[in-house]
């Protein structure tokens, strides 16, 4: 009969989902409205006007399986949820610059272009110069006893120098500290400068070689008295 | 001048040769940049921009058969450069006098390079708080330029940087040639410590 | 490391060698300033001195064989440096571009220089509060050093200065050679309007 070899009806979609027991597993339950699809298979069983009690159980059973997975997954929901990921932003590591030599425009004329400028400022405050740090007394030395003698040093190195040369001509100071040992050649260094700052001499020094020059300028008087007879 | 290539047949023109090759490295040596064929011709004193190139590649050549920490490279666009090998960068980048990146604000430099166009206001969020100093710094240095106001102000790489990394200026190729490079970086430095300096 | 000199026997020996020269160039060729012996063995991580010297020379000895428009140096006082021969300087001075300074620390470091040894308070006094910043960025160039605490500061150029100008660096000889070239620019300048410039 054409009526027993039909399948029956709740063998077609949608109510099939209920039926194919084997795919229960793999379906999403919150695709499946239960209460759906039991109220058409009711209403489909009534239009039938035949109650079928075992499709009816298996009807049962699988919404009841779908309900359990939707509870589940619901109770699962519950747990705290993994902390939101954050936004993967890949930053590229550092590109150091390639270093390269590279001549600078600035010249010397550049420097002292704008000197000029700066220099108007100036006048309004005039420049203090640093004053020089000296150290502390107390770490100067004890000054040597022929520094105290100053004077007397100052008259014999005067004398000697007029024998070595006369007014205006030029004497090195290699020459006249020739064959001393250093700390002579300082000491006498330093009456030179007393004498020139005196005006007896006179200090000359190249700017590019070391040698220093001395002229006699001073009349052969050393305080009032002669140092040699005329 | 001519365009025909120096004959080695003269003596005289080889000595000229060479002298025109002194011309582009003392060119390269100063410039400190990229410089183009344009430009080197006008060094050398030579019309024919073939033979610049031929000489540009000769001193390309020349260099990396020399046991040297300096090299030449030749960089798209025909445009050439002198600049120190990176394996010495570390040994003596304290020594130079150009006011250098730390790792920091070259870190933003990167990621604006490899996001531009990008708002200010995006770099700030993966950057962090200071990076406003790197903007400034990157600014300052010509590095990149910002365009717009406010929250809208949007970042770019500019012109210079990609001259000084030798990187074409199209911003698609760029973040090509970039993602090669960064590998690149990446792979030299999983041996290797972490950058020490992680200051401004 | 011994300070022992290399011996050419090994091989090993003779590629540390090659690095340790490369190291040097390296750091010439970025300072663009001449250093000293102390300088280049900490960069060529020798400890000795006499090797640092050995290979420095070997470097010019090196450079003065190639036909190079670069040269390295021996300056007085065992100092070393890298620079372009002076035949090619006018030919391509056209391509610096960069100056070292901007106007307002350039300004800040010309009057240091005319006035030195000067206090820092006596410059700021002059230049204005903002001339702190240009004081930092001379000390961090190594243009100018500072003496002393407080307000009694005392500023003076270094001898990386004098070497950047070409100047005397005895403090008078260096005052005498500015006064003069300072005279003359005075003299072409005067019917010229001043540089109405006066920012940063």
């Amino acid at each position: 009969m054409v009526q027993k070899t039909k399948k029956p009806f709740y063998f077609q979609p949608p109510l099939s989902i209920l039926f194919e027991i084997h795919r229960l597993e793999k379906i999403m339950p919150w695709d499946v409205n239960i209460a759906y699809l039991l109220t058409m298979f009711l209403e489909e069983m009534e239009l039938q006007g035949k109650v079928d009690f075992r499709a009816s159980g298996v009807a049962l059973d699988s919404s009841s399986t779908i309900y359990l997975k939707k509870t589940k997954l619901l109770l699962k929901l519950e747990e705290p949820p993994p902390p939101p990921k954050a936004v993967s932003q890949f930053v590229p590591p550092p590109m150091f610059l390639p270093l390269r030599y590279e001549l600078s425009s600035t010249t010397l004329d550049n420097l002292l272009n704008v000197l000029d400028e700066v220099l108007r400022a100036e006048t309004i405050r005039p420049p203090r110069m640093p004053e020089p740090i000296l150290p502390t007394p107390e770490i100067i030395p004890p000054l040597d006893l022929y520094l105290l003698q100053i004077e007397d040093n100052m008259k014999t190195l005067f004398a000697q120098l007029r024998q070595l040369v006369g007014t205006g001509e030029l004497l090195t100071f290699s020459k006249l500290v020739a064959g001393l040992d250093k700390i002579e050649a300082v000491k006498t260094f330093i009456i030179l400068l007393f004498l020139a700052q005196r005006g007896k001499i006179g200090l000359w020094q190249e700017e590019e070689m070391e040698e220093l020059y001395i002229t006699v300028i001073g009349d052969p008087v050393f305080d009032d008295k002669r140092t040699e007879p005329i | 001048m001519t365009t025909n290539e120096p004959s080695q047949s003269e003596p005289e023109s080889n000595e000229k040769l060479l002298h025109q090759l002194c011309l582009l490295e003392a060119g390269l040596y100063v410039a400190g940049r990229p410089l183009d064929l344009k430009t080197l011709a006008n060094i050398s004193g030579s019309r024919s921009k073939k033979k610049v190139r031929k000489l540009a590649k000769m001193l390309v050549e020349d260099y990396s058969n020399r046991n040297s920490a300096i090299e030449i490279l030749e960089l798209e666009g025909e445009r050439f450069v002198m600049q120190l090998k990176a394996d010495f960068t570390g040994k003596v980048r304290k020594l130079s006098t150009r006011p250098l990146l730390s790792a920091g604000p070259l870190k933003t430099l990167s990621y604006i390079a490899f996001r531009q166009p990008i708002l200010q206001t995006q770099v700030i969020e993966v950057r962090g708080n200071h990076s406003y100093k790197h903007l400034k710094q990157l600014e300052d240095m010509e590095l990149i330029a910002r365009e717009g106001e406010g929250r809208r102000k949007v970042l770019k790489t500019t012109q210079f940087f990609a001259d000084f990394f030798g990187l074409n200026n199209d911003i698609r190729a760029m973040k090509r040639q970039l993602k090669t490079i960064f590998k690149d970086i990446e792979k030299t430095e999983t041996q290797e410590n972490p950058s020490e300096e992680n200051q401004n």
